[in-house]
């Protein structure tokens, strides 16, 4: 994928996550809803170096994540209305996306509790001797489970294909690093001295991210074992919900400002060839449409689907 | 006197307790931030201090352990969830450790730990955040589990509970928190076990819970209407739970429907049935019945929590079964105003 | 046929499925050492190799956490707890993730995986190495829980467990691994919600499960001995409960005593004494028993072990209580030959 | 505490632990017993330069610490004989060791659980203003589980009195570290990438082990955070019982035996001055068997003494 399709699929996403905001307030979308805005660059430039059968698991905040992956739009947004035609009928929820068919194995609303999973996955494809990886994205604040250390430590161990991928954006919820983490703490160094080979990138740069990755994957194929990146980002809107916060006081509006700059796609919205930028956005705005539409119009679950899901 | 909220009362009860004691710290993910567990926090830290009042890293079990080691040395350790399912990673601590601690060195070494957990419903909540699970917890010999509903009660029990020299879980439904009663100012507290008898009827004994009780309130209201008394027996506590009261009822009305907000295999109310069964056999006319959910997780889709929750409708309806009137006959209905997956007109989600 | 140990049975069971598809593997810490889980995985790292048998760190969450995600990729997994106590550190990837698993995700992705957990029980287990967690188990909608008696049973339940396409927790109690019944060579499997009905008998319904089935087998003897002849139910599985068996005993005996190793209140006991309440109130002639701990931890002191624990006479005293019949008239004795805190004389500890 | 009395303490935890074994196979204490023959002078070396006001929590291998700490031994001989004269009146075995009196808080039967209470037993003296500290001792398995990454995680953040003590014997039961943990890893570097102060000593050195902690404990009270050591030593025994088990083929006799080799009391067993040896011999044999009758001859707790307790 060259330059401007990752850009493509950034900007993919981040219209459709801009769709969801501008329409949470309908009242249709009637879950916690966690939007990814901002950050999308790391979800292209990781999954853009996977293919279908290399598998990925996320956390509560998975959009980017699984339409980077190549899940489907339709059903997505069908499952963030609570619909059938959802990626999991209905039953999970904007934080419960799966679609296997493209590898994006599940993502689910405990923080930390993915990562675990990703590494059995990986075990899986080791003794089934699969030539493929696993990735799981999570936050810098999963990092506080002990789970988290728990399976770095078993992947080394078996030296699993697994791909870790920290999403820093410094909050967790509305707590600033600073009073979950020790001073200075710099998590990939830290993992490092688990015994696992560790970078750090800016996560707002996808070519960065995707040149690392393509590393990564290289390397755990390659033998080398499991592998972790921390990439630095940042959220834009609440942490859970379509608006923005930076008035209530957890963080500075500055901080916000600073990091807009800092948007992964400012290439994008700087490009001169403007009719190009059109084209897309007209394009994927069309499909977003699309699919809020086949999403509004789908059916709810029965109380039939219901039962046959708790009693297959 | 003056109504506050059931989130109101949590903070007061708190600000009182701290005020009462220095011994008293409240911790937990969010605990200072600007929504303050919603609203429950409100003004702790400014008032009390960081040492006394702090957030955490999201470490459920480790934050669980200090807690013990905090309560071991003297402290009263409040700590919060905003959702129960999250303490899930919590409980070898809760289960291994401070429900054993004292028992397991010979008496000699409480654990004064308050452990404030909060029960999610609607809005698509779904499987991973708005899971019940009192009888769960209720089942470890060594802990004590409040499950309040009112305001007045949230603030008179949560006192009690953190001056309570025992591990305490307590259990708070989140469509609770808007709802208000009249609280008063002082410090007063409301002893653990005892249940509250809401209403009085020789005709059937409903025993409810937390969020259930207001439910259960409506459904007596209709009952009423069409000359059904009951006593409704609000819980309070699960653990100990206060078998007298349903007793006593039950022996008056000779029938008995337990209301539960979990699934319903291996609840608190079949916990409820089977002592009914034991004890008060003799009295029993008809029957017991279960109100509660399904054994399935929680769906998120709008379109399937209306047929999964329970409500005032259902109790009713288990009601007249029970005593046998005809449905055609009453006539009654509880219209919904409001969606039925929010607790009010004002929520507007996302959590 | 040969008789084997239960023990033996576990380990047949599991070579029998790792044969039959490489897709089984087993894990856990000690599995491949030379003790092998009290022999139950003796053998398997030599014929099937250190990729699919192997050890692991002190990690029970994340250890549970691999296991599922082997399993929603077409794996067996076979865990292995020499306590079931050690495994609450795994409760978060259990109850969030196991149970839920297919349903959150609509039903596309199941999670195949079998989790053994050893229940502990006498010389100084105590508090944290004997605790009898069932109905925290069943109460959790998306898992089965097995619990089985025999070495027959062990064999054809865990052969299910494996290949069952859902999550197991099969809960092995410590004293039934020297037990030897008639177990066949073939591979042969027991469906998991089918009850065992051990003895016949029309005045009495005893339901029991795991080790304290061997206890009421010895009760009914007695009771045999003084013209009382009882149903003796062995759960084989608390979820899916075998309601059905228990509700066709009752219709027939119309007397009840629920037999459960754990403490008693929100107990499995109490969760079948509940539905035979609701279900079989017709039928019920006398108040139901319970025949189960004190809601309590477990002490150490061989001192207080013989009271704590509940064996035939407590089952059979339960049993005459019932039936009206004065003790003085029955003269019976359950004379025990060994310390009151060992599966047999050759266990001399120390675990 | 000069050289001398360090070794005294070594000897007489090594000769209680010793009659333990001897009598194990009377069948009077009937319950899991992890004897830390072999690991004495980690335990002494610690806990020599705590006050009786500092405090100490630890595992199901408790013995040496609670000795080493002041612990009543008479109350621990009950304890394992299931007296109601034992330190938690017959209710917590030898797993279960308790003596308020001179700090030792507890020790617990689950891996890696006293670890968070130790923090927060720091919490407490941080808060109360107190200066004193908290330590916990736990083995090197007791690393694997995540609740010791996020009990030192939380320790740093809130720099907490409070020091970690892993005795380093190389097994998990009958596990060696090549299966639990990555190749090479060093326990006191990786923690030291957490973010906390960290050494790592011969665990069978009583002077090193004593001088590294007088260290760390100065370093806590002066405020500098938390502080972890990492002992290197070796269980002589089984697992769990009186026995020896190097033939069962978990580990080499000539690992065993190089490790007897380094015995911490061999100063003592070498010592030219007989005379003084014996006299403590004696002193000590004379003090244990004393203890093993009042252990034997205690009462069982009774069902109203167990009610108590339940009831209080
Ligand atoms: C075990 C658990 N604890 C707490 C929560 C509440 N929670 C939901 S999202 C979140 C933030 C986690 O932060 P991070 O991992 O950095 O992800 P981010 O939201 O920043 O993407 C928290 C604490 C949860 N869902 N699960
Ligand atoms: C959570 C938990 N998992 C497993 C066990 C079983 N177990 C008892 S002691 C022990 C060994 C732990 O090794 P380590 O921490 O190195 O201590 P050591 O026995 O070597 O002193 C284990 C695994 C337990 N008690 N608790
Ligand atoms: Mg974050
Ligand atoms: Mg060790």
């Amino acid at each position: 994928m060259n330059l401007s399709e990752l850009q493509a699929s950034m900007l993919r996403i981040r219209l459709v996550e801009e769709s969801i905001a501008n329409k949470y307030s309908e009242q249709k979308m009637r879950c916690p809803t966690h939007l990814s805005i901002g950050q999308e660059a790391i979800a292209v430039g990781v999954c853009s170096n996977l293919t279908n059968e290399d598998q990925v698991l996320s956390s509560h905040r998975a959009h980017a994540h699984y339409l980077a992956k190549g899940g489907c739009l339709n059903s997505m947004l069908a499952e963030i209305y609570g619909k059938v035609t959802g990626c999991s009928k209905g039953m999970g929820g904007s934080m419960h996306l799966i679609d296997k068919s493209v590898g994006f194995m599940g993502s689910t609303a405990i923080v930390g509790n993915t990562i675990p999973v990703a590494v059995g996955s990986a075990l899986a494809m080791k003794i089934q001797e699969k030539k493929l990886i696993s990735c799981v994205f999570f936050g810098d604040g999963a990092t506080e489970e002990g789970v988290f250390y728990e399976s770095i430590n078993f992947a080394i161990i078996h030296n699993l294909p697994v791909l870790f991928i920290c999403e820093n954006n410094l909050y967790s919820v509305y707590s600033g690093l600073e009073v979950r983490q020790p001073k200075g703490r710099k998590i990939f160094e830290m993992v490092r001295a688990f015994g696992i080979e560790s970078s750090h990138g800016d996560g707002n740069n996808v070519q960065q991210v995707s040149d690392y990755v393509e590393l990564a994957r290289d390397k755990i194929l390659s033998g080398n074992g499991p592998q972790f990146l921390e990439f630095d980002t940042y959220r834009w809107r609440e942490h859970c919900g379509p608006n923005y916060d930076n008035d209530i006081g957890y963080r500075e509006e500055e901080e916000f400002l600073e990091w807009k700059k800092k948007d992964p796609l400012k290439d994008i919205f700087e490009n001169k060839d403007l009719d190009l930028v059109k084209v897309l956005f007209n394009k994927f705005n069309a499909e977003i449409q699309q699919a809020h539409h086949f999403a509004d119009n789908s059916e709810f679950p029965s109380d039939k689907d219901f039962q046959q899901i708790i009693n297959s | 006197m003056r109504k506050i909220t059931f989130a109101e009362a949590i903070n007061e009860a708190i600000l009182t307790a701290m005020r009462e004691s220095k011994d008293v710290i409240t911790y937990g993910l969010g605990v200072p931030d600007p929504k303050g567990v919603f609203g429950t926090t409100l003004g702790l830290q400014d008032e009390f201090g960081e040492a006394r009042v702090f957030d955490t890293p999201t470490s459920e079990n480790a934050m669980t352990g200090v807690g013990i080691g905090a309560a071991i040395n003297g402290l009263r350790p409040i700590m919060v969830h905003q959702r129960v399912d999250f303490f899930l990673l919590a409980l070898d601590q809760l289960i291994n450790n401070a429900a054993k601690w004292n028992f397991m060195f010979g008496g000699v070494c409480r654990v004064p730990i308050t452990i404030r957990l909060i029960v999610g419903h609607g809005w698509g909540q779904g499987p991973t955040h708005s899971q019940n699970l009192q009888s769960l917890f209720s089942q470890i010999p060594g802990l004590k589990v409040v499950i309040p509903t009112s305001a007045y009660d949230a603030k008179g029990l949560l006192l009690e509970s953190i001056f309570d020299d025992d591990p305490v879980i307590f259990l708070e439904h989140r469509w609770l928190y808007g709802l208000k009663s009249n609280v008063p100012k002082s410090s007063y507290r409301i002893p653990i076990g005892k249940a509250n008898l809401v209403n009085e009827g020789s005709d059937l004994t409903i025993v409810a819970l937390s969020y259930m009780t207001i439910e259960a309130i409506q459904a007596i209201k209709e009952l009423e209407k069409i000359g059904v008394n009951c006593d409704l027996i609000d819980l309070r506590s699960t653990s100990p739970l206060d078998f007298e009261l349903i007793r006593k009822s039950v022996k008056k009305t000779g029938k008995l429907i337990a209301v539960d907000s979990s699934s319903k295999s291996f609840s608190v109310a079949s916990e409820i049935i089977a002592d009914c069964a034991i004890e008060s056999y003799n009295y029993l006319q008809k029957p017991p019945r279960r109100v509660a959910l399904e054994d399935a997780p929680a769906p998120t889709s709008f379109g399937l929590t209306n047929s999964y929750y329970n409500g005032a409708l259902e109790i009713y309806n288990e009601a007249i079964g029970l005593l046998g009137i005809k449905e055609e006959n009453t006539g009654s209905k509880f219209i919904k105003e409001k969606p039925h997956d929010v607790p009010g007109e004002w929520f507007k989600g996302p959590f």
